[in-house]
């Protein structure tokens, strides 16, 4: 067994010092019966390269959208990953290293938090951060039971336009924490009137920009409805790049942000891990959810780092946390940080304006195709179309022409009869002219 | 040398990366174009290369050395994980591609789902949590709507006073109230005590085997009959699996559902926080209340459940965007394939042994809390360093100027002042012998009263040790470009 | 530029502070007329993911070895490299250092070289060996060299069996340096007579065992036979995984042992870079070419490793010195040294087992077709076989199945039309028998 | 904490690899099959991670901070190399494929071979090189089988005293003398005395542009005008092409042939001393004479030609096994396309706008050995520390104290006590500021009396300064089961 060190002697000399006779001895306490003495039903150890086999042969069975073009979206998108990214976060020093508990040894891991940190804080507009969630929707659904301690009140409205995943989430919490789980039904028809549903017990309106069907939101004046009445507003984006060309909803009066981070230097890994980002104000930090990493001074009197306003979190405050999370996805967000650091402001706003204008010029040409309707008057790197079949039948038919076509809205929301022949087209710097020639192409075939 | 924040680092018109300018197209923002920069800094690529270079060579990991951390299971992180995670078809597959287009990906997420239904001889697994907490949600919310169906209203949870934090606070997330059930004498749940809390307001025990002691609750069958008996559910937390997998299935001592950490247990790597993921395995009796999505095969292939289909399945919702941590899944199966069940008998049994040597190399200068044998991890309270002046912390941080990293400190709460320490299989004989001598040393400093070692400790790390208070009285949790003390620091 | 920190006004301070107006004033040295005004004539400066698509575009016209079924050796071996070695080449403080000059901060490549060296030493049986040179055949025509200045005499005599490439670089250096170079042709038949060739002028014998046909030879007498009249015996392998399993030169009496060492723990990588490995009797250590790596004390009395013996060396000796080698293959020195270091007793003896078994096994199913002889009566991992057509039309035909089918000896020596229908075929660890099952149904179709 | 050597970590019955047994088969090993062990030790995979990661704890590299290292060209190693270096069907390829199956990879050297022509306006290219000073000894060969073909006999090579030690080196391995050529006061060839040298026994002369003082040789075109008079040729050694790349050309400057660092001008990393590979450009003259193989690209497409077939071509011979240093030819292929024509350009030119910055922020406190402007390299001599008692050496190894490589010493050797500093185009202002403020504060230390500072450097490296004199005296190669040193040194 190449990863285990102990060598027969060494177990036999170890066992003389413990003092019984077989390791199964140290098992004692084990109720009779239930201590196997025989290995579980499942195949013996293999080597190196038979495992990397068994592996590769499964991966070989998909459809990698390296090889095909791939216009998926709806949460994850494909974006390249400088190389500088995945080298670093490989290096042990980060990938072997435990939540940073230790700080003295750990200035690594929490000097990268603090800027990952800042430049969530920075794109979204907001003033901090934490130091990462699950993935955007489960940020979400945290985002909402923070507001409900905020403002103790047990009612959230949810935008027609969220993430049904995001949406879903939120769901399952509100219905063991009792919350009322309110909104529009989702519609592609002009905008939706959610200030109308904002009553006295709603603690948070919670819309999201670009939405789910691709179109994106001005959120200031919800955000004055939501403040007169006392209640957050929560402001959500899948696509982080969208923050680099569009205006950070922290500008329009969001209490707080938050959203998938994956699009920076995150591999799609079909569906996980992902890094959930979460911004908030000031005033609301000590009810926010999750690890932070805070500035502070050495006994020499350098500045250094620590894990911070842990008062917040389970270890220490028990079933009173702000939140049952613990690992979060500090590599992820890692890579987030690295790959940002690489795009700074400048690569950053031109990768933004490289994705809106593949989508536009996707658009413009799925739009010339006789039985296709685009559905969306805004949009940032995805949008909407109508087709004139079923989508995820014709998603199938690309698929046997070797093309991953998008996502038909009726995967995202099966009970709704009225999105049955809509699909969503995402094109970021990836999507080369020849990749939307071939969907044109195939399109015109299966329409 | 120091190393500045990269936005101290930020010139304007430098770049980390090169990308033609954007066609040139009529923009379809409807007027919510960005008006002022984001304020991100500018570096080229080898000063982001050098930056986070220098910040990881600040960092203690696995690689580095041992890692004691008890509950934590540092072990070793093969890089043949690494590599599978990243492969093609499987690194790059969008979690929304037609399961046509996916059916060796979800044949890989249902093959490790067998892996953890026979390790642990459990009928179901729920696979998509992210974490170890998050599995504890699902397993707990399952409960709840178990309960739920059976229309009963049962709002109390048991949690032993030795348990993670994590175990209540999860209990609150699913609205219910928290009821403490002490330890015994021996470090174990008080049988009695807890029988006595039963009643038909309990909607289950939430308890960790092996426990934080690192002992094994040797009355888990009457536990389980007990709670069973009184109409309630048995949340077993796995954290600590490594101890028994392949040895002792948890299924065949009773429990209902159980999470796995496969960063702990399987070897994903712990990355300075993550991610991880929580798979949790359920009893006959959870298994229909499992959360969306999930995967099944028929004859027509891998499938991919999303939504409610009605049927024998009640799912309580989605816990998490798409279908769970794919990369997770990637390396703990490679960690699985690599060790067969001979192998992870072998890693179990070795993990046990290695911490019973630790236990006993060192009681008699240190003091063990508990009398052994323990399972994968040894506790000690502080009764040894009374006296000295040294205290639990001043002891962890003398360990990181000998090369170690300290183990678990003041966890469990149940003995005081504790140092729970988790070689893993992972640490050869020669590395613990280094270890129990440099713990014995520092106990014969200790008691030699040479104190001011310990309180200056550590001494030859990046930093010495930081103030955590005034970081916590005014935080500063992100920089600014006026901020004072960015600059001061230099 | 991702690449170039300097910025505008970076350049403009520094052009400032130089006194100048422009970067291009700086070049007043250059002949008129030399000085470029504009770019030359290539492609402009491509992000990251345009390179990588270029690239990978070359990589997709090959038929890539990891996908067919490969029997393909002649001095380069396929195996299986752990996913160790590759991380920790790649290690930045490896990767990126220079050649250990400065030793207080290079313990880390230093103390890996001494590492190596031992392995090396104890591969080959012999004392010392170096730390590394371009190739195993650049090492064997520095051991002819080497023998040359030892033995103060001009001729060598090479052994038929010795690889085409060895020999040719061995006759290049040769007829530059006014060496005179012999030996018998290469013959397939019984063991050729080389003893009677040495003369009291002969500076050294070079015979490779397993040879470039794949067979075994025992060098004890031939060894005698060169001490005898004061020559030394170069002993040559390319194989360095058969040490494992067969007896090492150094028993047998070789003076110097060189080989190839891509095979541990290097990729195939189309023929380089490569490592040569090159060991010798420590009183010839002074006379040695390349780097070697010894160990001492520092200051404090602490053990450390220095670069030493340099006096030998080009940088001190300049036209005295053994060789002109400079940089060689540290990186793939590294690399041999990791997986070496995995492998260990038992890794490597089981290694060289199983390709052993491999090849025996490959040899008795196509010794069953009809069509193909087994000329080898002993080999390792490789082996001639005589087919009834030309080896490389056999060659191209299995190429047209998608098999990788060994090599033509044609290939290796063009002008013996008695080797035109011989083909090598070589097994390692990484051939299946699904593998070794198409060969053979291919070869029944294409003989 | 001390890293012991990997034998000194050996356990029987350990192994990294996990292997299944060998199949049973009759060998046929002819009865010689190895009869003693190897000796070589047993470790486990996590062991072997840390061990080499703790070693290159150790190490400096350009990922760890400023090289300036002159003559080596230490610059930014993109990672997009390294990942490309490994592309399917280009790092697992093999180089005995048939021809047919290996067309991109034939491609990617003639593409390759195309950008070096280019760069340097020469009509030909010999690949196969492997290094530096292999590509020279390519080079001289081409020379002396030309001279050969014209039946003369010339045995004479004129190289500067300020040269690299592998050009005479070089030299000598083709069979020819060295005749030494002295520099001006200025710092290039005395051009007058080079004049002075020629004859119809000299064969070439052998010279570094820019050369090792860091100038370029303003006098190339009349260099290469006398030497072709005489009968002789132009070798340019082209280790120092990073400061010119893009913006001089080496062919309109008259030269024979050069050989080009692919690891110092086109980024593939030096790996602690390699692997290299040094391809060299070649004149009209000497094309014919290139080493085999070479490819050749027709209507069907790339060919390798191996041998020689007759025709023009007069290959002098083979230099390695193989067609080249292919993984090198990767990287320096996506370091230039990722440059293109006018980042090489701007690359260069950085370079040298670099090091003029270093001489003109530093002439003030140190000593410039020649007056400006330089090339991509700055020298200076000792005389700034003149009685002061700090050598050179002690200067080098007290700027490692202060977190930076030191810069070449001792070399060229026409200055006393020389300190030749490259920054390349890779470091940033900050950095490059930095380091100028290190070394002028060094320099004000050193001129205050404050010997014993330099004396004790390094003080904070793995180890201390080194007894290099002992390590030559009594060498120990290797680690021996007996030796004394290496148990004692713990």
């Amino acid at each position: 067994m190449r990863y285990l060190p102990l060598t027969d002697a060494d177990r036999s000399a170890m066992l003389d010092k413990i003092g019984v006779g077989a390791t199964r001895d140290l098992y004692c306490d084990v109720p009779a019966g239930a201590l196997l003495t025989d290995p579980v039903d499942l195949p013996l150890h293999k080597g190196e390269q038979d495992v990397e086999r068994t592996i590769a042969a499964l991966g070989a069975k998909n459809i990698s959208p390296s090889d095909a073009p791939c216009f998926l979206g709806a949460g994850a998108y494909r974006h390249h990953i400088p190389a500088t990214v995945d080298y670093m976060i490989q290096r042990g020093e980060f990938l072997t290293a435990y939540t940073p508990y230790q700080p003295e040894v750990s200035q690594g891991t929490l000097q990268a938090l603090f800027e990952f940190q800042t430049q969530v804080a920075l794109l979204t507009g907001m003033d901090v951060a934490n130091a990462s969630m699950y993935d955007g929707a489960s940020a979400c659904a945290e985002a909402v039971m923070m507001a409900a301690r905020i403002t103790r009140r047990g009612r959230a409205v949810l935008s027609g336009g969220l993430h049904p995943h995001y949406r879903a989430v939120a769901d399952t919490h509100a219905r063991f924490l009792g919350h009322e789980m309110t909104g529009p039904a989702p519609r592609l028809e002009g905008d939706e009137d959610i200030a109308g549903l904002i009553d006295d017990n709603t603690a948070c309106v919670v819309v999201q920009t670009p939405d789910v069907f691709g179109r994106l939101h001005d959120l200031t004046a919800l955000a004055e409805a939501c403040h007169e009445k006392g209640a957050l507003l929560i402001a959500v984006f899948t696509e982080a790049v969208s923050l680099g060309l569009i205006a950070p909803p922290g500008e329009m009066g969001a209490d707080i942000v938050v959203g998938e981070g994956q699009s920076i230097g995150n591999a799609l890994s079909f569906g996980g891990p992902y890094v959930g980002l979460f911004a908030t104000r000031d005033k609301y930090v000590r009810q926010m959810p999750g690890r932070v990493c805070g500035q502070t001074r050495d006994s020499e009197g350098k500045r250094g780092w620590v894990l911070t306003l842990s008062t917040r979190e389970q270890h220490i405050r028990r079933e009173k946390a702000t939140s049952n999370i613990c690992t979060n996805a500090g590599l992820c967000a890692l890579a987030f940080t690295v790959h940002m650091s690489l795009l700074g402001e400048d690569g950053l706003r031109r990768l933004a304006e490289i994705n809106h204008a593949k989508a536009v010029m996707l658009a413009d040409k799925v739009a010339a195709i006789n039985g296709v309707r685009v559905v969306n008057d805004t949009f940032f790197n995805e949008f909407t179309v109508e087709l004139t079949r079923p989508a995820a039948l014709v998603v199938e038919d690309l698929a046997a022409r070797g093309i991953l076509g998008g996502v038909p809205l009726s995967r995202l929301m099966p009970g709704r009869a009225q999105f049955a022949n809509h699909l969503l087209l995402a094109a970021s710097e990836t999507v080369g002219d020849d990749d939307i020639a071939r969907l044109c192409a195939a399109l015109k075939e299966v329409l | 040398l120091e190393e500045p924040l990269i936005f101290e680092l930020d010139a304007q018109g430098r770049c980390g990366v090169d990308l033609d300018p954007a066609p040139a197209v009529q923009d379809r923002l409807g007027g919510l174009k960005r008006r002022a920069p984001v304020g991100l800094p500018g570096l080229s690529e080898p000063q982001v290369v050098r930056h986070f270079t220098r910040l990881s060579q600040k960092n203690y990991g696995i690689d580095s050395g041992m890692y004691p951390l008890g509950s934590c299971t540092m072990k070793h992180n093969p890089r043949l994980n690494e590599k599978l995670a990243r492969a093609k078809g499987l690194g790059d597959l969008h979690p929304m591609q037609p399961d046509s287009t996916a059916q060796g990906a979800l044949e890989l997420i249902d093959t490790l789902a067998h892996w953890l239904k026979t390790i642990t001889a459990m009928p179901a697994v729920a696979m998509s949590p992210a974490a170890g907490a998050h599995g504890e949600l699902c397993g707990m919310m399952a409960i709840k709507a178990a309960i739920d169906v059976r229309g009963e209203k049962r709002g109390r949870v048991l949690v032993p006073e030795s348990a993670h934090g994590t175990n209540p606070a999860t209990a609150a997330a699913c609205g219910f109230s928290v009821d403490s059930i002490p330890a015994n004498a021996r470090g174990r749940v008080d049988l009695d005590a807890f029988k006595a809390k039963l009643g038909d307001d309990v909607a289950a025990i939430m308890l960790t085997n092996p426990n934080t002691c690192g002992l094994f609750e040797n009355d888990m069958i009457a536990i389980a009959e007990a709670i069973h008996d009184a109409g309630g559910y048995f949340y077993c937390d796995g954290a600590n699996l490594n101890a028994i997998m392949g040895r002792v299935r948890p299924g065949d001592l009773g429990i209902d559902c159980m999470h796995i950490n496969l960063h702990k247990t399987f070897s994903t790597p712990h990355g300075g926080g993550g991610p991880g993921a929580g798979p949790v395995v359920l009893s006959a009796a959870l298994a229909p209340f499992a959360p969306l999505p999930y995967v099944v095969h028929d004859a027509a292939g891998y499938r991919l459940v999303e939504h409610d289909e009605g049927g024998d399945a009640q799912p309580f919702g989605r816990l998490k965007g798409y279908h769970g941590q794919m990369g997770m899944f990637i390396r703990s199966l490679a960690y699985m394939l690599s060790h067969g069940a001979d192998g992870l008998r072998r890693a179990s049994g070795d993990a046990v042994l290695s911490a019973n040597y630790l236990l006993a190399s060192l009681q008699d200068v240190m003091s063990a809390s508990f009398p052994g044998p323990c399972m994968h991890e040894a506790l000690f309270d502080d009764h040894f360093l009374k006296d000295t002046g040294v205290t639990t912390l001043d002891f962890a941080k003398a360990m990181i100027d000998e090369g170690f990293h300290p183990m678990t400190m003041y966890f469990p709460l149940v003995v005081h002042g504790a140092l729970l320490m988790e070689p893993t299989e992972s640490e050869s004989k020669e590395t613990l012998d280094q270890y129990i001598a440099t713990l014995r040393a520092l106990c014969a400093r200790a008691k030699s009263g040479d104190i001011q070692t310990f309180k200056d400790a550590p001494r030859f790390t990046p930093r010495r040790r930081l103030d955590e208070t005034a970081a916590a009285r005014k935080p500063v949790l992100r920089w600014k470009a006026e901020t004072e003390g960015t600059s001061a620091a230099q």
